[in-house]
């Protein structure tokens, strides 16, 4: 065999296959298709945690974990694998907080007491985790956050607040980055706590997205303690995890195997609908050649990852085309309804509200179009993304 | 040849920006006894003159033409209004112009505010030639019987009469019939739009109606009523450029305002380039927008070129302007909390409404078959104005 | 009459039927088609010469000169009907450099000396004038220029070079922009001079453009002397009519007529060749409806000068959007072409090698569409026109 | 699964970039016999293997693979290669899986590169279905007689040898015939593109041929050819990601050097952004390229959906990197006094010929209707390739 190839060896072709029948059994339709109809970009609680139980019990929850802490072993290639066929099955998203940043973060930096306390829990989804960065200043420039935590005895008292924190309204923890000195080096004075959202003097606020979802929310801390134990690392090294936290999910962005199935989803519905517009074919072929482009560019990257191999800016092009494909999908999504999207629900979850395929199809398309306006804003917006590429790629 | 407003445009536009900047706001924020209409504001409505600007005088109205009902759209958008607006004169225009004494004597109410119409067409999710029109209306015994169903009808929960397009059946060609929401065999289903205006979708099942009913001659209708819709066409464009200039107004002075790694956004030349290019949008929508309101009324061909080519214009202008704004606000764009939010929404609906950019562009095509297209826009017209007001 | 309209009145009506008529009687068809098939910005010397002399003839070859240097006292409105009217008609572009740069100048700045010399010459097309102001290190940047005029007694002696001189190598005459003097302030070093391209030390070095041709030029002054009364106004006065120049310029972007007929040829060639393809049907309307726009854009403008107002940033925006579609313009008539657009003819004019229709729709294709790159290029890039947008419309 | 390229692949194209670099401006320099072609880098060609790499090695070729092709007209873009390497190889390949030995027997002086082949098929200025091939052949007393025209024959006016694809005339079926293009009755008119590459028309009257002149069994032909094309495609697909790497690179060095306002233009945000757009799309041209290479000899659902996709991303990567590389580099980029016009004609050439943009996306359109683009790429094929080598 050449050894440029996109074909699975046995050994991965099988393990395919065995995911496959896992999912045929144990993802539940109507679970699958709640996900469908979610407007959201985490599934709600409600949905994604019986999936994580499900997972958890078949040992599958975190294939990115290291073994001994209750990792899968696999190799690159399998979590791409397994990755894509939860997309391609639609099963609900577990929350990334927990599995993908907190988990790394303890098992990299935390003492042996918090990841005993912490790592089961979060692996068997009896914790739920949410994530403290953003605040309303410090938005594309985390470096001057203010929340601000005081050491007063064996606690920090924290006073300050952070926004677009998703489900800190169902959370029961916190990753926090906050300052804990101030200096003429803004990064240096950030530290990373735990902070247990029952704790006095914790509020949060819902923040209503575009598409009327709450799914993120603004907390305010006054005078809340948290014990010194839940601080990670040392003091001042903040600004450090969230680099590895960056570095970590790099090359993570992957999501064409997601896309197909909106790509399909569109496809069937073109077919149903037999609009009379020859303008829609060629909008999904294009779409379905930048799908094929992006998974041949994800492929590449975990070509590059097996070898061992870090991704540099490639990480920024995948996140830049991402968004801008699911944003696309969604305004192809929302042509297709026509004023059949017009209706403002209020009512969520969709899956709840919807009875036909016509409403499946329609009703959370005008939710789903506004809220993925958001997808080239957070996580790093397109226009960081670009001075990234710039920089890093072109040396400019 | 002059296309800068008159004196007495700009003191309409004024007047009327300034009662809905000051008085609007508390209308909204009124509890409203039904979704989607503030009686107080309605009230204001009628006394600002709207209600009677665009129907002709013999019936009680102010002879006014569609320029100044886009003058008046325009600062509904920039306000957010939600009554309907359209719908109602829209409606009063066609029965002023079809109807006969005893069906004009409706207007009166219209007029006074206390009357409110819908014009029911539509019956598929997308703006379609009207002859696929399914509903239809049988003579039977001296009655009307009309069956079928409309989608997506404008202020049609709020109506008190609605205007119906059937299918005259075994007699061929159309009527519009004049019809009580509650009438027996009637089911309306009002919602609201993402936009937070009245919308219904309803049901005819064997709703008998006198002879009365039906508006005008039948044969000619289908023109009267397509050129109803780009009546409505252009007036939600000019609100959708309202919206739209609110949009980039309140962008700029974000950027302005909005500081990241030490400096205003708006001083970063990636984004201030945006924001010119948006400023080229909105003069470009600005401008296709008084083609069509200056043709809404001509000759159908032109009067098609005009308003599809607006149409088709805005719509993209509307999405690149509102999805920039959402973006250059950044996070806060993405929310409810500021009035990006509402804005944007407001756009939205815009462009899935009365047919997509994809229709506009086929009807501009197929009146450029006509020859239309192919002369500037310059002309010396005598004015032949067929199915106009 | 309500006010607002778009109707020209009785006397415009007839103005225009005057030079409808003026047109059918007088431009050769030979000339339109040569100039149909013309793919630089100005037409060549053995087209536009002859047609200028007929316009000459008439009294027509100055519309926008004061009547008592050979203008025609029309107003804006009548004026933009008889330059839409030659769009529209197809006939030669003559050059603007002597009409509308060097006449508006000297009728300004100049001496009575040098309006006696100068101005009936242009008007009658006995000199040919060509513009030096860019040079290889100042392209959007004009204030710092370089070429040198040092005064040595009555002459000015020139060293240095200017590029992008359209037509050098035709024309007997340049407006030239130097440098008399060094300073803080390199724009108050600038002045304008009148120099006669046949002096000794004058270099013309062609520049083939991408397209093909040979339109501009790089011009060489090695100790070329020019006679001091050949300056225009004093000494550091260059800037100041650069600007005025440019002022005069505004609004005078008028283009909706020239592209509405590159249209209508686009029209009647898609009728003419049957693709079997949906989109050139949609590409088409969208230019129809972008022409639509920019014709009311312009109108608009017409308006505000036809009521004494000046215009500001709106310049920029068409500028910015001519531009634009008159490369969309070439694309599309390069798409219709197909693999006819394949082959590079050296030979130029190109109404001399074109001889059935087709030839005439596909020879010219390519170089047309190369060649127009240069228009959001030359005259101020679209990225100049974007942040004058910014700065002067939008206060950024 | 693994898209890195191998070690022999490295130096496969390591050796024809630096083989290209050193020598291929010399070839250039010398004066040309004949226009588009130099004898000396020819034989250099023929020398590096390259005539023989993806030939079967029952012919006397090394055997090698569509990606090996892709590797090197990539490199040919990038040195702005203009002999008419595609041509030759790609109408080798089919006398080498059609012909009988005798047929063979030709391959030898093109190995030795002493002979040139070019494929005549297209017949109107874009790509259409080879149905409506119009060049007819007919039987006539143990000879073939030949009637019809070719457009735009890529390598036509330097051929030695012509295929030719004709209908055949009263029985049915298609066949590609060899031709002497100096036969009595052809017309052969040379022209150069604006890339600088050979092409010619050709007329074809009452050329008489005999038997074995016919390529291969009659039936079954199109599928060769059609994936001949598409072989093609692909590797001018290569071709101009080539120039378009230099031409980003170009863009970028310009742009680091070039001061306006006091400071390099790379510094300014907007156009700074602009290049990072142009990597983007540098990086999904690159992407879909891999693509269409590893998918060349696929089974014919798959091999059009690939090479489709990558023929429509790579013209739309080509239009933007080439127009933005152009308006970056100012006045300069809209002349010959600089490699960016020759890159950028390049690119223009190159979504001029083998079927627009719109003709791939209907073509990607119609494979979708098999159902084979709802499968991710990742697949477990057995490999069935049809009409491959």
């Amino acid at each position: 065999m050449n050894k440029m190839n996109l074909t699975l060896d046995e050994d991965a072709a099988a393990f395919r296959e065995e995911v496959r029948a896992f999912l045929d059994a144990k993802l539940p339709p109507a679970m699958a298709r709640a996900q469908r109809l979610t407007t959201t970009v985490f599934s709600e609680y409600e949905l994604s945690h019986p999936w994580h139980e499900i997972l958890a019990r078949k040992g599958w929850a975190a294939p990115d974990w290291p073994v001994e802490h209750g990792g899968t072993g696999w190799d690159a290639t399998r979590r791409y694998i397994f990755a894509s066929e939860m997309e391609r099955a639609a099963t609900p998203y577990i929350s990334p907080i927990g599995l993908h940043m907190v988990g790394p973060v303890l098992i990299k930096f935390g003492t042996a007491e918090q990841k005993k306390q912490f790592l089961p829990r979060i692996l068997e989804a009896k914790d739920y985790w949410c994530q403290g960065f953003s605040e309303p200043g410090a938005g594309s420039d985390l470096a001057s956050l203010k929340l601000r935590a005081v050491r007063q005895g064996d606690d920090y008292v924290l006073n300050g607040s952070k926004i677009w924190t998703t489900h800190a309204h169902v959370a029961n923890w916190m990753i926090a980055l906050v300052r804990t000195s101030d200096g003429p080096k803004p990064q240096a004075g950030i530290s990373c706590l735990l902070v247990p959202m029952t704790a006095a003097g914790v509020q949060v606020r819902p923040i209503r997205t575009i598409g009327g979802d709450h799914e993120v929310n603004e907390v305010f801390f006054e005078d809340t303690r948290v014990p010194v134990e839940n601080l990670v690392a040392a003091e001042g090294q903040g600004w450090a995890i969230a680099k590895y936290l960056l570095e970590f999910e790099r090359g993570s962005v992957m999501a064409a195997a997601s896309l197909r199935r909106s790509l399909n989803e569109l496809l069937d519905r073109a077919l149903a609908i037999d609009i009379d517009d020859p303008d829609i074919e060629y909008s999904l072929s294009r779409l379905g050649i930048d799908i094929d482009t992006l998974e041949m560019m994800e492929l590449t990257m975990l070509s590059s990852l097996s070898r061992g191999e870090a991704p540099g800016a490639e990480s920024s092009i995948l996140k830049l085309r991402v968004s801008q494909l699911q944003q696309q999908v969604t305004e192809m999504a929302l042509q297709l309804a026509g004023e059949s999207a017009l209706r403002w629900e209020t009512h969520r979850a969709f899956h709840e509200i919807c009875s036909t395929p016509d409403e499946d199809a329609n009703k959370p398309a005008l939710s789903r179009y506004l809220n993925t306006r958001a997808n080239t804003i957070f996580g790093g917006s397109s226009e960081i993304q670009r001075t990234i590429i710039a920089k890093q790629l072109l040396k400019l | 040849m002059d296309l800068l407003p008159a004196e007495e445009q700009l003191l309409l536009k004024e007047s009327a920006r300034r009662f809905l900047a000051e008085q609007y706001p508390k209308f909204r924020e009124a509890p409203a006894a039904r979704p989607g209409f503030s009686p107080a504001a309605w009230a204001g409505f009628a006394d600002m003159g709207w209600l009677a600007l665009a129907l002709p005088e013999s019936v009680g109205g102010f002879g006014g033409k569609m320029e100044d009902v886009v003058l008046i759209s325009e600062q509904f958008g920039a306000a957010l209004v939600v009554e309907p607006y359209l719908p109602v004169i829209i409606s009063a225009q066609l029965i002023a112009k079809l109807g006969d004494d005893e069906q004009h004597a409706i207007l009166d109410a219209v007029l006074a505010g206390t009357h409110l119409l819908a014009l029911a067409v539509g019956e598929t999710p997308r703006r379609a030639a009207l002859e696929g029109i399914a509903t239809r209306a049988a003579h039977s015994q001296g009655t009307w019987v009309l069956n079928g169903a409309k989608t997506a009808v404008r202020g049609g929960g709020l109506a008190d009469t609605l205007l119906v397009l059937a299918r005259l059946d075994g007699m061929g060609g159309f009527g519009l019939f004049m019809i009580d929401p509650d009438a027996p065999g009637v089911t309306r289903r009002a919602w609201q739009g993402a936009d937070g205006a009245d919308f219904a979708d309803m049901e005819f099942r064997n709703v008998t109606m006198p002879p009365s009913a039906l508006l005008g001659a039948r044969r000619d209708i289908l023109p009267h009523v397509e050129a109803a819709l780009d009546r409505t066409a252009i007036a939600l464009c000019a609100d959708a450029v309202g919206a739209m200039k609110v949009l980039l107004a309140a962008t700029v002075e974000y950027a302005k305002t909005r500081v990241q790694f030490g400096k205003p956004i708006g001083s970063f030349q990636a984004l201030t380039h945006r924001m010119a290019d948006m400023a080229v949008k909105q003069a470009e929508a600005e401008a296709i927008l008084l083609l069509g309101a200056l043709k809404a009324e001509a000759p159908s061909h032109e009067r098609v070129r005009a308003v599809s080519a607006a149409r088709v214009k805005i719509a993209e202008c509307a999405r690149f302007i509102g999805q920039q704004a959402v973006q250059l606000h950044g996070g806060m764009g993405v929310t409810e909390e500021l009035p990006v939010g509402a804005y944007f929404k407001r756009l939205t609906v815009f462009e899935l409404v009365l047919g997509d950019i994809n229709f506009h562009l086929r009807r501009y095509a197929w009146v450029g078959r006509t020859g239309v297209l192919r002369e500037g826009l310059l002309s010396v017209p005598e004015m032949r104005p067929e199915y106009a007001l």
